[in-house]
């Protein structure tokens, strides 16, 4: 019963984590109708701008561990984060706006590739110790609770959860109450008619990639707080991950985006504590083709049909 | 009288909690010329779609000489004899003219990938004939010296007509067109009209005829069904349709008529 | 359907690529994953490897010639291996092979070196089934079965009876030294208290922890990996988990300490060598390796060493390179005092040899004493 | 290549039965490379057939080649004891295990061929790499095919001839099917479903087809792979060895056969030409070790031919134009 709980809470972190990233994607394909491969490697140099900022920026603050340092060097690295998902969008995408999908998608991949190799070559293969920003302990729970006083919850899976509650809102709130959000909303409705209504889709498309490519920086730090090993490789697993997460909410919807993540974690803790941690990744893939198969618009998402 | 070719019998079809087709009923018969007429988005080309099987109805029923199509695939819809054309050209764009019509052919072969795996004499027989076949057709429509041109290469006005070629070497009973005037000059929908009627006479078709052009219909369609919201509110002769007055409120009340 | 003109070209640049040995040189091949997922080990034996060649050279040589090391980079990827080693024997001719680190690349390339009778050394892949290829494949390092044993062993010295046991699933090497722990420890008094599960590239452990911390064990055994053991030891110690942890020489790796920081005190693993061993062989590799590349060698450096060494010696013993005599003058290695221990061979090609173990204390390495076989 | 007659094929087999001989006199080094390309050529045309001629994207075609690997090693090891009494019954235990190995990679593609029906672009090129990952967890998993250990103890019987006879039949075959009344269905399904289903061509039965056809040539790829490496394991079969073939496909442009092998047969030779340059010490530090590292070249290759020629380096029958309204 306790392994039981612990798993809940465990999953429930890595599921909001998963389900900051999958905001990013979801986004992009709202915008613009193409998966961004390469977003789980923005959220991989998250991470690494993470480690060469962290510890200048913490002594700003003062020399150790503090919380108002640990929020500047996750909006540092939303900032790096947001910067190199514009840039991205502005060298490999948007020559190819009026090209196949599948054109994009093939760049996206040689994109992600690109990321995860350069890295490899620019960090070091090897794992990376990442700095301590936030005194991370496990809370005491009371005496009282019997049994369940063995179970832990960390002050980092609480921030998990909190930050990306907080991001969520202020997604919701960007998309559905600003100029900005609106324009996104129409370029997603109609590219043409937005256009033509005097939108700059070219702005409203870095926007959104530096928004969802910020979230995911986010993430880098925060998984980084909650398990501070680091490598070029970590954005592959979390990024697919992630994308199956906004599918399962249904890709393009922001909530839906949040359930799935959250769902997601949860499966992969589940699996790991009572099936086998081998088959964790097999059962999560098929739990998407599964939902693409039985209802390709997700939980939450709406339905399209081709015109003819 | 004799059956009808293709009949529809209160046929609905509902997106989300929009009815694009409500209750429609009409009939064709063998080697009829119909019109389908009405304002935009009246659902013209989504009774094209629930003919061909893209669309699935809602309720109400399909049937196609006696035998109904719904929930059939649009392949098999083909088969039995109806072929049509699209609004917006859908050509397959990589294929050149004579493989496109060529594509249309597929369905009568007697045999498939073993055959065409082998090679045998069998084989080069049936290839020749869809060739002969083909040629046939492209020659009738005057598209026999663009035979190697790339489709996307084609003036406008060819690629509709390589359109109308491509749904007839499906063999069909029943042409379906969607549009084919749209833009088009007056010399050319002169000629279309013209194209029209001699391809309902020659290979001995029903033609259901989407046209937005008022000349191109009343010119040429023995009768004419109008939708309007998805529904039919009059069918006739065209002398009757041009005096009905819910056509002219339906037109006239919303925009003028499509010149 | 190919071109053919493209084809010669391509073959005389690749040609062009190995320039041509000098009659006075022995040609020795090694590979490794000196890039992509599994590069720091590979580095690490390539490193120990080059510096052996180089001071046996720098010795003169054996059979009056120089060595000259050819190695090739496997990029951690399957199916690289094998194309390497037909490189290696059929184009520079090597007269034997060294490598690799991980056991599923030394599987691949075992065959072929067996085929071609051109003797291969592998410095440190622990899995039994790589020397069971052939009677042409050896090994420096000892094998899986017996570091379970050892560390079995050591728990109990310590009065540890209850012990819980981490396995990373994914690994062959993980689930191998776990069975062999348990069936020693239950055969001689200690009592598996609970096993729990993960795999490679899992970054949160906190819920097997938690069903490892309520069973109240003495020890906890993890034979896994570095990168999963430092972030599992922190986590244990996140959870108030104050037992020592135990491991393997997976668990040696830059990055363990750096990651794991004091999370790691008390906890002691097995290993092939030790830094810290005042004996003048050891401190003078470590100097001239310090020298070399500016930093401390681990087991894998050790071990890369270690297999170039032997094979110098074996080629002397054998007097030619002849793949044959030099496969018998390889199996015949007795008592090598080696950077890694005292090395005899067995009739199984594999390496008879103490093992060592460290425990960690204020965030690094303390000799603790060897395990004889 | 319209007209190619059957005699080519057959004069390709025994070009390739005369040629073996002389070829097993090569370098062993050179041999293996050889040996890769003809492997490659038979992954790059028949995924060819799924991506390129019918417009699937598949981004899953190495997990069939697992299948086929695993498959064919299972027989092989299973009857080794057939293998060695004779040469006929070394061939047809051989052979049998391929294709044995081809069977199971085509169940598999018809598995991953029904979810295509439903799904389209990049939905269908995440759910085949799903597939490849599954495929990979499986094995993974599988206690007798060596699970994480990876499975040796294969005799290498794939040799040139082989390897180039089941090359020349996978082109054969892709060439003759797209060749021909019945194959261009393939091409109208990639150009536009919705106007060849009302052709009356059944597209089900084609992007199916596609799939199992596919899968089959890859798993035989995978038999020849598992028996000239003589030892597989699960990560030789992941989602970077589709992305090699992909990019085969793509180099060489989406639906030419000929430019698709000569893609592969260039990015066979390109890893090891790149190993040799990375010897080269008169060249400065950096270039030797991109060199080194060359998936950073595949992958700014990929993007950059996807910048400039999205048709791939020699032309190809192209991809479909961008329509306006299917973007909706």
């Amino acid at each position: 019963m306790i392994e039981f709980l612990q798993q809940l809470i465990d999953g429930f972190s890595q599921g909001a984590i998963y389900a900051l990233i999958a905001l990013g994607y979801t986004m992009v394909f709202g915008v613009l109708r193409f998966i961004n491969f390469a977003h789980g490697d923005v959220f991989m140099l998250g991470a690494f701008a993470g480690l060469y900022l962290g510890p200048r920026t913490l002594k700003l603050f003062g020399a150790g561990p503090s919380y108002i340092g640990a929020a500047a060097v996750m909006l540092l690295a939303m900032l790096v984060c947001a910067v190199i998902g514009i840039i991205i969008e502005r060298l490999c995408y948007r020559p190819l706006r009026e090209r196949p999908k599948l054109t994009v998608l093939i760049t996206a991949i040689g994109v992600s590739l690109f990321l995860e190799n350069f890295g490899q070559f620019i960090f070091g293969a090897n794992p990376k110790s990442f700095p301590e920003l936030i005194n991370n302990r496990a809370f005491e729970l009371p005496e009282w609770w019997g049994q369940f006083s063995a179970l832990t919850i960390t002050i980092s899976q609480v921030l998990v959860v909190a930050v990306t509650l907080v991001l969520l809102i202020a997604m919701r709130h960007i998309v559905l109450h600003t100029r900005m959000g609106m324009a996104m909303r129409a370029l997603s409705f109609n590219p043409v008619a937005a256009s033509l209504m005097g939108i700059n889709t070219d702005v409203v498309i870095s926007f959104t990639f530096g928004l969802g490519s910020a979230l995911a920086g986010a993430a880098g730090i925060l998984i980084s707080i909650q398990q501070p090993s680091i490598d070029p490789l970590m954005g592959v697993n979390a990024g697919l991950k992630a994308f199956v997460a906004a599918v399962l909410g249904g890709i393009g919807n922001l909530p839906g985006a949040a359930l799935g993540g959250i769902l997601i974690g949860l499966l992969e803790y589940i699996v790991v504590g009572y099936v086998s941690p081998t088959y964790r990744d097999a059962i999560v893939f098929g739990v998407l083709i599964l939902i693409l198969l039985v209802k390709p618009t997700g939980l939450l998402g709406s339905s399209e049909r081709e015109k003819v | 009288m004799s059956d009808p070719l293709l009949q529809l019998e209160n046929a609905t079809v509902q997106f989300g909690g929009l009815k694009a087709v409500a209750d429609l009923s009409f009939q064709i018969d063998a080697g009829e010329l119909v019109g389908l007429i009405g304002p935009n988005g009246a659902g013209k080309t989504t009774v094209f779609n629930l003919i061909t099987g893209v669309y699935q109805t809602t309720s109400g029923q399909i049937f196609f000489d006696k035998k109904s199509v719904v929930g059939r695939r649009p392949y098999k819809i083909t088969a039995r004899g109806i072929a049509r054309t699209f609004q917006n050209i859908r050509l397959f764009a990589s294929l050149s003219v004579f493989d496109n019509v060529r594509c249309a052919c597929n369905m009568h072969l007697a045999h498939g990938i073993s055959h065409s795996l082998w090679r045998g004499a069998g084989f080069s027989k049936e290839e020749a004939q869809v060739e002969k076949d083909v040629m046939e057709l492209l020659e009738i429509f005057g598209l026999d010296g663009e035979r190697d041109m790339m489709c996307r290469s084609l003036p406008y006005g060819d690629q509709r007509r390589l359109e109308i070629v491509r749904a007839l070497a499906t063999r069909p009973k029943l042409l379906l067109l969607d549009e084919p005037a749209a833009g088009m000059n007056p010399t050319e929908k002169v000629e279309l009209m013209k194209l029209i009627r001699f391809t309902q006479k020659k290979f001995k078709l029903a033609v259901l005829l989407v046209e937005h052009d008022m000349k191109v219909v009343m010119g040429i369609c023995e009768r004419i069904v109008v939708l309007d919201y998805g529904q039919k509110i009059a069918e006739g002769t065209p002398a009757q349709i041009r005096s009905d007055s819910k056509v002219i409120a339906a037109y006239l009340g919303k925009e003028t008529v499509d010149a | 359907m190919l071109p053919s003109t493209f084809l010669k070209t391509s073959i005389a640049l690749l040609a062009a690529g190995t320039l041509a040995l000098a009659q006075d040189e022995i040609p020795v091949g090694e590979f490794a994953s000196l890039t992509g997922g599994s590069a720091s080990f590979g580095q690490s034996s390539h490193k120990g490897t080059a510096l052996a060649i180089d001071e046996i050279n720098a010795g003169g040589g054996v059979l009056g010639k120089k060595l000259k090391l050819i190695f090739e980079d496997d990029q951690s990827l399957a199916g690289q291996p094998a194309t390497i080693v037909r490189k290696l024997i059929s184009q520079d001719k090597v007269v034997a092979v060294l490598g690799e680190v991980a056991s599923s690349k030394s599987l691949e390339a075992a065959p072929i070196c067996q085929q071609n009778k051109v003797p291969m050394i592998s410095p440190a892949s622990t899995n039994p089934k790589v020397t069971e290829v052939g009677d042409y494949i050896f090994r420096v390092c000892f094998i899986d079965p017996f570091q379970g044993t050892v560390m079995s062993k050591f728990a109990l010295s310590k009065g540890w009876k209850k012990v819980a046991i981490l396995t990373d699933v994914k690994q062959d090497y993980s689930v191998g030294l776990a069975e062999f722990f348990v069936k020693h420890f239950n055969a001689n008094g200690g009592q598996v208290v609970k096993e729990q599960k993960y795999s490679t590239g899992d970054k949160d452990f906190k819920a097997q922890l938690t069903s490892i911390k309520v069973t109240k064990p003495d020890a906890i055994f993890i034979p896994g990996y570095y990168a999963e053991v430092s972030l599992i030891a922190r986590q244990a110690k996140l959870l108030g988990i104050k037992v020592p942890l135990l491991g393997g020489d997976g668990w040696v790796g830059d990055s363990l300490l750096k990651v794991a920081g004091t999370a790691l005190d008390g906890s002691f693993f097995s290993c092939h060598f030790s830094a810290d061993d005042k004996s003048p062989s050891t401190q003078g590799f470590v100097d001239k390796y310090k020298a070399k590349y500016g930093a401390v060698p681990d087991d894998m450096a050790a071990l890369g060493y270690d297999s170039a060494m032997i094979l110098a010696a074996a080629i002397k013993t054998a007097g030619t390179t002849e793949g044959d005599k030099l496969r018998v003058a390889i199996g015949a290695t007795k008592a090598h005092k080696g950077i890694t221990g005292t090395i005899t061979l067995d009739e199984k090609r594999n390496a008879q040899k103490p093992a060592v173990i460290l425990g960690i204390g204020n965030g690094a390495f303390q000799f603790v004493e060897t395990v004889a076989p | 290549m319209d007209k190619w007659p059957k005699s080519i094929l057959i004069a390709v087999l025994l070009g390739c039965l005369i040629g073996s001989p002389f070829v097993f006199q090569i370098n062993p080094y050179y041999y293996d490379i050889l040996l890769g390309i003809g492997i490659s050529i038979i992954l790059a045309a028949s995924l060819n057939l799924v991506n390129g001629y019918t417009g699937q994207f598949s981004l899953g075609h190495a997990g069939f080649m697992g299948i086929g690997a695993y498959a064919s090693s299972w027989v092989t090891l299973s009857y080794g004891y057939c293998l060695g009494a004779n040469t006929t019954s070394t061939t047809t235990v051989f052979l049998l295990a391929l294709l044995g190995g081809g069977l199971m990679a085509g169940i598999a593609g018809l598995m991953v061929g029904v979810p295509s029906l439903r799904l389209k672009g990049d939905y269908l090129a995440i759910v085949t790499l799903a597939f490849n990952e599954i495929i990979k967890g499986v094995i993974q998993n599988a206690e007798p095919l060596g699970a994480q250990r990876g499975l040796g103890g294969m005799v290498q019987h794939t040799n040139f001839f082989w390897t180039f006879g089941f090359a020349a039949l996978t082109v054969y075959v892709v060439v003759h099917l797209v060749n021909s009344t019945y194959g261009r269905g393939f091409l109208a399904v990639r150009d536009d479903e919705i106007a060849a289903e009302a052709m009356g061509i059944n597209t089900t039965k084609y992007k199916v087809l596609a799939f199992v056809l596919g899968a089959f040539f890859a798993g035989i790829a995978g038999g020849l792979y598992a028996h000239f490496k003589q030892f597989i394991h699960p990560e030789g079969f992941n989602f970077l060895r589709s992305v090699d073939i992909v990019v085969m496909v793509i180099l060489g442009g989406m639906g030419n056969t000929a430019g698709v092998c000569f893609a592969a047969v260039l990015l066979t030779i390109l890893p090891e030409f790149l190993r040799s340059v990375s010897h080269y010490t008169w060249l400065p530090l950096w270039l030797q070790q991109i060199a080194e590292n060359r998936m950073i070249l595949y992958s700014l290759l990929l993007i950059v031919l996807m910048l400039t020629r999205p048709q791939g380096l020699f032309g190809g029958l192209g991809m479909p134009r961008r329509r306006k309204d299917v973007e909706k």
